[in-house]
């Protein structure tokens, strides 16, 4: 049960950690008033008026930033943080996380249509386009990565790194990865979602207390992305004289500092470019990425 | 949680999505009502194979060929309303008067 | 009473609740996602009933299908939070009563059947059960399933794709009449906006 | 106590401001770029201060209200170079040629420890139009869409231009005060998802506006809508110096050239001309609201504002009056 705790510290300090990146990364320069600086734009955002638009569907509109947070916590329950260290102990890891980013999808979608404005449903319809092609892709990545350690457990795909990480054993698998990463956390080349060209698309909307909410409950997202991406692809809690713990939260951290410059220094092409490219292009390269693991599994 | 429980919590879904299915005019309701009696068969299924018949492997395929009736079912219907969409410019049963001419 | 049969009660409102107000929302989006949520209850339930990975998997699709029945809702229906109420049902008695006849016939069916009861083992390997079973002596069903999906994933293009075999499949289209035999209700294809 | 704790915390973060940029505005929310302390907001709901810019035309007066109202509290509006419309009291101004971050930054103090009262509606907080729905469950026009209930029109089938599937469409007006477009710019879109049908134009642009170099603020405003938010910012930065020095192999650093599509070869063009601070030429033949029709969204944004001043006023001229449409009161959406 001491594993809990470790995941809302993780999840706390991830989130902390990934503001900080974010400002860093667009200011370029690490003045020390940039570490409290999340703190303080919570207080303006808790100081600020909930606004509320015309016939919104209220309750899913309230709704939406919990579940995308919960969705962040229920994906960090099954990321191991050492040998039998874990909140939910599934033999169908990888499939909870999959479903938890389908959910995630529909999370956003709801965001954005319950506001009952046109800018935010626009954003959530053209999520859900780029969105779903994303994560088909991530579960294929998954299920290579899966493969080696013949398990759908991600303490199994954890202790089946101990020889080779499988970022290296899958070159794909990583940075296909990593392109639902930003998807799921709406973030630079791949949000669609919360886009400046939308106004800030579904959150355009939203204001105070609720922003707040929904700043928080990407970030989370982004967190456990990383957490699980460090566990599949790193070997997670696997590393000398460190603690498991330390090990994967550093792990998340590069994981995040990763995340936060492609988000800040990609551009984003137009929507039905980038649903092209996950179709055409970056689809079949996952299945490749299937066929090398399973390459390497016979051999 | 015996098996006539579940069961009967099946039996409730399927006898819902019968009505809706009955009772809607839009062809994406009716499909949403067929998916809920998939639903509550998708449950009895598993009932039987957890609690009933001791957890033999065939179940679970039984299990997975519904789903994916669920899946062609969406699929093929979402096409068929489509296609009906484009030529008759309809989504409600009773607009469809005939599918000849 | 076990926290158990609490759970399964709970899962098992949820799902009938949420199924029976899919048909009684006035906006199709949350009609959709009152649909998820129900199997998404169903899921649990199965999860409990000791086969994770159906249940897991049933999540994962069923958001996902979901999701695009959402989207096909809003495409043909933009209409951001259901701001035009609608109701559309018909027969509304005669399928009260078939969906009423249905539960009572099952459940009377369930009652007064001699079921089997013989649980599936606590610590049994379900999941490397199941795949073994699909990729051995089930593989000629698991294949099929497959096959048929890929039939159906073709189907659907060719059927909702505007180019059809002979020409485009919306040509000589026309809506029919407010009333029967009435002027079309809609739009008038072009070609026979030419003949006219 | 711990309202004033939090006023103590939240006047330390950036102060958020939604700028309504008027004639010249483009160039004076360049200037605001390079301050840390302001964080210039895409959305009017994330702002606490409306700033409006320059002088504003008459026929913006409506748009500039509803603007407005849709601050959140505490708010309160300041006018740099702006005369103040009749409602707004107790109004800040702010001569064009000073500097207002000092104003800024002390106006959200003020509002934060509740010393200045947050200001009013300047509308009613009613519907425009009353209830003019249809049918038992007022649903409007036909079947179960259409209609103007409220006198905002709902969703319609319309003919999806892509595959000639009719599907629903929907009007709305974006601008003119919206940041990714030219400032001035207001047009009317008919929408079908993010895909524009038909679009009209309802207030043309102003021209440049002096006093930074337009072709860097234009690459600044079409790298803002490629999702780029920092080296937009220095782009401005860049303007505001007239020098474009490195900006453009940092924009393909980046990849913005790359992002654009084959079809947008025009706009690809006209982005690498103007981060190298020059112009592009264009025969400006086609009406800008031809070339909008079938566009996704982003694309379209792209396209309108890779336009320099001069074409933009040539293909997009204001529209003739409509008879047709008395009620002006599309649901406004310059946030």
């Amino acid at each position: 049960m001491t594993a809990i705790p470790l995941v809302f510290a993780l999840l706390a300090a991830g989130i902390w950690f990934a503001a900080i990146a974010e400002r860093f990364a667009s200011a370029r320069r690490f003045p020390s008033a940039i570490v409290l600086a999340p703190l303080w734009q919570a207080a303006r955002l808790l100081s600020q008026q909930r606004v509320r638009t015309e016939y919104p569907d209220a309750l899913n509109w309230a709704l939406a930033p919990l579940v995308y947070g919960a969705l962040a916590v229920a994906g960090l329950s099954v990321v191991p943080f050492a040998p039998g260290l874990v909140v939910a102990p599934l033999d169908t890891g990888i499939v909870l996380w999959g479903a938890c980013e389908a959910l995630t999808i529909v999370a956003v979608f709801l965001h954005g249509w319950s506001a009952n404005s046109m800018l935010p449903l626009i954003g959530g319809y053209r999520f859900v386009a780029i969105g779903l092609p994303a994560m088909l892709l991530s579960m294929f990545v998954l299920i290579a990565a899966a493969l080696p350690a013949q398990s759908l457990a991600v303490g199994a795909i954890v202790e089946s790194q101990r020889s080779m990480w499988n970022m290296v054993r899958q070159p794909l698998g990583l940075p296909l990865f990593l392109l639902l990463g930003l998807a799921i956390s709406l973030r630079g080349p791949m949000d669609y979602g919360d886009a400046s060209d939308l106004s800030g698309g579904t959150a355009a909307e939203v204001s105070g207390p609720h922003r707040l909410a929904w700043g928080i409950a990407r970030l989370a997202m982004l967190t456990a992305f990383a957490a699980m991406g460090a566990s599949v692809f790193l070997g997670g809690y696997l590393g000398p004289w460190l603690p498991g713990p330390a090990w994967l939260a550093l792990k998340t951290a590069a994981l995040l500092l990763v995340l936060t410059w492609l988000g800040c220094n990609l551009a984003r092409m137009p929507a039905p470019r980038m649903m092209a490219a996950l179709w055409l292009v970056l689809l079949p390269l996952s299945f490749l990425d299937l066929v090398i693991a399973g390459v390497e599994a016979l051999l | 949680m015996t098996l006539t429980a579940v069961l009967i919590v099946a039996a409730a879904l399927i006898g819902t999505g019968l009505y809706g299915a009955l009772s809607q005019q839009s062809f994406v309701m009716l499909m949403m009502g067929l998916e809920l009696i998939l639903n509550g068969v998708l449950l009895a299924v598993i009932a039987f194979w957890s609690l009933g018949v001791g957890g033999p492997p065939r179940g679970q395929v039984l299990a997975i060929v519904v789903m994916a009736v669920m899946a062609v079912e969406m699929a093929v219907g979402f096409a068929l309303v489509t296609a009906v969409f484009r030529r008759r410019q309809v989504d409600t049963t009773e607009k469809l008067g005939t599918l000849k001419e | 009473m076990t926290a158990a049969d609490l759970a399964f009660y709970v899962l098992s409102a949820i799902a009938v609740v949420s199924g029976w107000r899919v048909f009684r929302t006035d906006s199709m989006v949350r009609a959709s996602f009152l649909l998820m949520l129900s199997f998404i209850a169903v899921a649990a339930i199965m999860l409990m009933l000791a086969a994770p990975y159906i249940g897991m998997a049933t999540v994962f699709m069923m958001a996902v299908e979901m999701m695009v029945m959402a989207l096909f809702m809003v495409m043909f229906m933009m209409n951001p939070a259901g701001l035009n109420p609608m109701n559309m049902v018909h027969q509304n008695r005669l399928s009260i009563g078939a969906g009423a006849t249905a539960f009572v016939g099952l459940t009377v069916a369930v009652l007064f059947t001699d079921l089997p009861h013989e649980k599936v083992a606590r610590q049994a390997p379900v999941i490397r059960d199941l795949g073994h079973e699909l990729l051995g002596p089930s593989m000629l069903i698991f294949e099929s399933a497959g096959v048929t999906l890929l039939a159906a994933m073709v189907a659907s293009v060719v059927l909702s794709a505007r180019s059809g075999r002979f020409g485009p499949s919306d040509e000589g289209s026309r809506p029919p009449g407010l009333e029967p035999g009435g002027e079309p209700a809609g739009r008038i294809p072009e070609s026979e906006q030419e003949d006219e | 106590m711990a309202v004033r704790a939090l006023a103590w915390l939240a006047e330390r973060s950036a102060t958020p401001v939604y700028i309504a940029c008027g004639q010249d505005g483009d160039a004076m929310a360049a200037r605001l770029a390079q301050v840390p302390a302001i964080s210039l907001q895409h959305s009017i709901r994330h702002a606490a201060i409306l700033l409006v810019a320059g002088p504003y035309r008459d026929a913006d007066r409506p748009a500039l209200r509803r603007l407005h109202d849709q601050l959140p509290h505490p708010r309160a509006t300041v006018w740099w170079g702006a005369v103040p419309l009749a409602e707004a009291q107790d109004a800040v101004t702010i001569a064009q040629g000073d500097h207002p971050v000092a104003r800024l930054r002390r106006l959200d103090r003020n509002l934060l420890r509740g010393e200045r009262a947050s200001e009013p509606d300047w509308l009613p907080d009613e519907p425009p139009n009353e209830w003019r729905g249809k049918g038992d469950h007022g649903q409007g026009g036909e079947g179960m869409m259409g209609g103007v209930p409220y006198g905002r029109p709902m969703a319609m089938m319309g003919e999806e231009m892509r595959d000639a599937l009719m599907l629903d469409a929907m009007t709305i007006t974006i601008g003119p005060f919206l940041r990714t477009l030219p400032p001035g710019l207001s047009l009317e879109l008919t929408l079908q998802g993010d895909v524009i049908q038909q679009a009209r134009v309802v207030t043309p642009a102003y021209p440049a506006s002096g006093g930074a170099s337009e072709p860097l603020l234009r690459a600044a405003r079409m790298l803002e809508s490629l999702g780029l938010p920092d080296l937009a910012r220095r782009a401005q930065i860049s303007a505001m110096r007239d020098s474009a020095e490195g900006l453009l192999a940092a924009a393909r650093r980046c990849g913005a050239l790359l992002a654009l599509p084959a079809e947008l070869a025009d706009v690809r063009a006209r982005l690498e001309a103007a981060l190298r601070g020059g112009t592009a030429p264009d025969p400006g033949e086609e009406w800008l609201v031809d070339r909008l029709a079938g566009m996704e969204w982003q694309s379209a944004l792209l396209r309108i504002a890779s336009f320099d001043p001069a074409t933009l006023a040539q293909i997009a001229p204001a529209a003739e009056p409509d008879e047709d449409e008395e009620d002006g009161d599309e649901k406004e959406r310059a946030a």
